[in-house]
């Protein structure tokens, strides 16, 4: 009547859904993505126009908006799942919770992180960034945003049900981005600088791969607490 | 009901059910209380009338005697608290969370005191209320991450589930606490610019020493007998809670 | 003791609200924070009774 | 049906049921072979709820334990949850995809692979032809439920655990969904369900568990 | 068996429920406020610690700070009346629903912006302002919020029911915000360079005068559209 | 009861009623007075949900009219929301307050002002006394409905409009509300209402209406 789906394709069509469901409301997509371009463009709005301020601020201001906008889609993570009752499904599922976590991670990252990998360096042209901060600008982002959604990942699983969740979260997972922060616009600031970025870089992957290991177990033991 | 602690076959959990720590904790509270509020006194009396004046900072450096040990607790009660949570979470142990939840507002107070205290010697040592020194930052988002358990605590309103899920946190925050000190650092060490980091101790004269050792001490039977009482108050609300619905 | 007057005492060297506003805030702080946890305990107490009852 | 035919088991051990402070049952019992329905009776607010949720695993029990075919269930985990159906007051469906998308992919979350024609063919049967391709924000109360509850036909689990399964069903749905059960306990399936209707069903074992006693 | 109640005492009743559903958690209330301290306090960490740089993006910082902190909360002006159904009870109400909508926003704006003016002051004196600074910082703050609120209340509703709320809202009204921005910041830029920000805070006071009397009616028309 | 003395009648001219491009009744007409209980029925997704929802005005018809003595709900609009009170399928109850702050505010809405008492007596009636005091979150299924079931004891309003009503109620519950229909109606009150359940009322009036036609 029907044949078994390894690990693999299961894994595969969580991420696949998400991605879907995604997609169906585009709006949602572009939502993280358009946040990001209207955000940075308020402090230049809220600042005159001196570019010399502007270049300075940039890194910052870049950095910390990619964070807050990365910040933003988190409560929409888990939370669709857990009030249509998915989420119960999920942990039904015959997979290992840590697999579908991590995959819901990956989903959100493709969805939210990635996208802004791509923008932020045309955003970064109106604060008149040079080419290699636009480079280390858009690198430091391939890594960061993905240690921001494993960690932001936490933050959505603890606070799964309760109401106005979205500046809990906020509260919540902002300390816990700061490292992840001062080596990803530390390393744009290097270049600006004329250090090399690589230390920080290198930081900043040393953050990632912790991300990756504690990230995903943590979310786990919370999304079983929120569930039980 | 069945008692959670004797499931799991620690013999030393079954003495620390809520039950028999509740007479337990009654007896300590004033002998902690006492002899903290003498401690402090002395601690106050070698800090304001004692100890000599300090040859760079004037009177100023007075201070130190509530910013040092206020400093110091912070940190400390928060390892306290991520141990505390930890041992809940591995032993399913009811004392654990509510040790923990009891030790987070203590905390957070220090934290604080820590920050305005070092806020008021900070303007008339350097002229400004605050920078951006790696340690004053720390500080900061210490702070933060206390507020961000205390704040998931509120939020949740199954005990049960605020307890795990907030030691679940405590815990993340306790791996991350050394990156986050680490990564302050090198911030700051990236940006010599103008940041003034707080100087070397300069040979702290031995009385001096003394009066902050002792008022740290003070502090920690304060904390020790507010914490006891807070755990009291959580056991009985809790306990009230059950007895409420039973009534039906 | 190392003053000489009280009102040398008072103003610290010049110190006196950077260091008088320390230690009032902290031991206000304090204060306050058992005062709090005194109130939370009557009205668990009264509660325990009213349960009693 | 291979994986019915053989024997299976679901028992309880002095089960205690909490919720927040409040006790709900204590010193729970029973034992479900193949062919069992085990009918879940109650007040509003007696915990049957909960106490499905704790035989699929989702909440701990807080004091007793429960057994498949003799293991704990916490210690199977994963080796447990792949035997069990679980359809709760929550219909489980995204109300941004299809019919047809939300049913494939609850099959495919417990790992079964089911050719589209054959899920077509189920939710035409429930009556869903037209919907298939809307997204199911736009379907009513009850074709919402019929979607969660497709799923009952397309797959071979051994042990279904419906909470209020007849909610917002029509006649004609109820006596589909009844006939399914009757129909699985035939084949030597476990069924623990609860409802607050009233239900006949002609199955091998029938039996009641009141809790608010 | 009962009495009727005046317009006036529903009106506060609403109000009243509320705040009371924040205070309930208080969590809520805070929320907001640390999520501003939180988040303006990312920035230095992101662009080191210069003071004079500080100095010069602080109006800018904390002002959109502020504006994002009030924009977070927007998601659950009304999500949760409309998810649970007493949204539609007070649409049938005997009320006029732009009081009722008058009445939400006016709760929004004590639990989220006003507390802002109180806070933004000490964040302040982290990036050195002076006292001139401070004040015109918190004035402008005052009557800012209070039309962040009001505008905030239209993409509020207009997102209703719609999933992934959160970026959506940003996106309709960051635009809108950008006029209070540009006068609210620019009152306090006014001061740092010696001008009188007399000029910024009238545009601004003109700014809510609008949004007092447009907001409440675009915010009932689109109320009545999500129901429908 | 004042309110329910004088003469009532809602009425509807040829409604025409469609949800996204489907049509879903045509040339629907009804006229209901004082004492009659409407009881429409249909499969699932025949419209009924809709049916209501524009009877009381939260949608617009397609086309047609429905009249409250004798004049249009749109043009009446507060006039005519002061007269209704409707339960659909969303409880309409916040989780985060007590079960009594629901009742209290949800009356207050409708402009009604109840002594804590007496809507204490109501929820305790409705088996709701240990739950007075906890958040709504913490109530089962069936005890949520209840709290939004109960605002039918505290309001003298004419018009009741009800969606499922019996939805996860247990028998004793079923049973409260059923006679609080009947001495609704015996009072000179009219309800329109849907169930998929079997229901017999003792009203002075009692009409069916069948959408799937
Ligand atoms: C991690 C937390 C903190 C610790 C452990 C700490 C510890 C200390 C110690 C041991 C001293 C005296 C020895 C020395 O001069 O180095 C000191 C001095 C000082 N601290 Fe802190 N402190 C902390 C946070 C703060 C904060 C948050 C502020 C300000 C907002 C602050 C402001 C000061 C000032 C102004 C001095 C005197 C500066 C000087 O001697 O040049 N401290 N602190
Ligand atoms: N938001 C929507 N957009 C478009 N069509 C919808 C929407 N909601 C419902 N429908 C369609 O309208 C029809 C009637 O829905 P309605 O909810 O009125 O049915 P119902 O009779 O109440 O059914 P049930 O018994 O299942 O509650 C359904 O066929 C459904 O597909
Ligand atoms: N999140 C929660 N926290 C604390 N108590 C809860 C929670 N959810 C439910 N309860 C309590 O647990 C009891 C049992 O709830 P449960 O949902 O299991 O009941 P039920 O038998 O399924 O009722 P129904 O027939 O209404 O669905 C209820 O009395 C309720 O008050
Ligand atoms: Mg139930
Ligand atoms: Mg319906």
């Amino acid at each position: 009547m029907h044949k078994k789906l390894s690990t693999f394709s299961v894994l595969y069509k969580i991420l696949e859904r998400d991605i879907k469901v995604a997609w169906r409301r585009q709006s949602d997509v572009m939502a993280v993505f358009f946040f990001f371009i209207i955000a940075a463009s308020l402090f230049p709005l809220g600042s005159g126009a001196d570019p010399k301020l502007l270049n300075a601020m940039a890194p910052s201001v870049l950095w910390v908006t990619a964070l807050l906008s990365c910040m933003l889609s988190l409560s929409r993570m888990y939370a669709s799942d857990y009030a249509d009752g998915t989420l119960e499904q999920m942990m039904l599922s015959n997979q290992p919770t840590v697999l579908i976590v991590l995959m819901k991670i990956l989903a959100h990252w493709m969805l939210s992180g990635l996208p802004l990998v791509f923008v932020a360096p045309l955003i970064g042209l109106q604060f008149n960034l040079s080419g290699a901060q636009l480079q280390i600008l858009a690198l430091s982002l391939l890594m960061g945003t993905l240690a921001l959604s494993l960690i932001g990942s936490i933050g959505a699983t603890l606070t799964l049900g309760i109401r106005g969740t979205g500046v809990l979260i906020a509260i919540l997972v902002l300390p816990l981005y700061i490292p992840v922060l001062v080596f990803g616009a530390g390393a744009v600031n290097a270049v600006s600088i004329g250090v090399s970025p690589n230390g920080a870089l290198s930081l900043l992957g040393a953050v990632l791969a912790m991300a990756l290991v504690f990230a995903p177990l943590a979310s786990t033991a919370a999304l079983k607490i929120a569930l039980e | 009901m069945k008692n959670l602690a004797t499931k799991s076959g620690f013999n030393w959990l079954k003495y620390a059910s809520p039950k028999t720590f509740y007479p337990l904790a009654g007896k300590l509270i004033p002998w902690c209380a006492i002899s903290a509020a003498t401690l402090i006194a002395y601690g106050l009396y070698i800090g304001l009338l004692v100890a000599p004046t300090d040859f760079q900072q004037g009177e100023g450096y007075r201070i130190i005697f509530v910013h040092v040990p206020a400093a110091w607790f912070s940190m400390f009660l928060y390892l306290l608290m991520a141990l505390y949570a930890g041992m809940g979470l591995v032993f399913n142990a009811k004392l654990s969370y509510l040790m923990a939840t009891a030790i987070a507002p203590t905390g957070a107070m220090f934290t604080l005191l820590a920050l305005v205290t070092g806020s008021l010697w900070g303007k008339p040592m350097w002229g400004a209320w605050w920078v951006w020194d790696a340690r004053l930052t720390s500080e900061l988002i210490l702070l933060f991450l206390y507020i961000g358990y205390i704040s998931l605590q509120a939020a949740i309103d199954d005990k049960t589930r605020a307890d795990k899920a907030s030691a679940v946190l405590a815990l993340v925050g306790a791996i991350n606490v050394p990156i986050i000190f680490f990564s302050v650092k090198w911030w700051n060490t990236l940006h010599q610019g103008s940041s003034i980091s707080l100087t070397k101790a300069p040979a702290m004269a031995a009385i001096m020493l003394q009066g902050m050792l002792i008022m740290a001490i003070g502090f920690w039977l304060y904390s020790i007998a507010v914490i006891l009482m807070r755990v009291r108050c959580e056991i009985l609300e809790r306990d009230s809670k059950t007895a409420m619905f039973r009534q039906d | 003791m190392y003053w000489n007057s009280l009102s040398e005492f008072l103003a610290m060297g010049g110190y006196g609200f950077y260091v008088w506003g320390s230690f009032g805030l902290t031991f206000a702080v304090m204060t306050i924070e058992l005062w709090l946890l005194k109130k939370r305990q009557k009205r668990v107490m009264q509660l325990v009774k009213q349960e009693a009852i | 049906m291979g994986l019915l035919a053989s024997n299976r088991e679901l028992t309880a051990d002095n089960l205690v049921g909490v919720r927040g402070d409040r006790l709900l049952f204590e010193k729970l019992n029973f034992k479900c072979s193949n062919g069992t329905v085990l009918y879940l009776q109650g007040a509003n607010g007696t915990g049957k709820t909960t106490l499905l949720r704790t035989i699929c695993g989702l909440s701990k029990p807080h004091a007793g334990v429960i057994k498949w075919c003799g293991e704990n269930i916490n210690a199977l985990a994963e080796d447990f949850h792949q035997h069990v159906l679980y359809i709760g007051h929550l219909p489980g469906i995204k109300e941004d995809l299809t019919a047809l998308e939300n049913l494939q992919f609850s099959l495919a979350l417990s790992g079964s692979n089911v050719m589209e024609d054959k899920a077509t063919a189920v939710l035409k049967m429930l009556g869903l032809a037209h919907g298939l391709n809307l997204p199911t924000r736009m379907l009513s109360q009850g074709q919402k439920r019929r979607v969660a509850l497709a799923r009952l036909w397309l797959q071979d689990l051994p042990l279904w655990i419906l909470d209020e399964p007849f909610t917002a069903l029509d006649t004609s749905a109820t006596d589909l969904l009844k006939q399914k059960i009757e129909a699985f306990a035939h084949d030597g399936g476990i069924v623990v369900m609860t409802t607050h209707q009233e239900v006949t069903l002609h199955v091998p074992k029938f039996e009641q568990l009141r809790l608010d006693a």
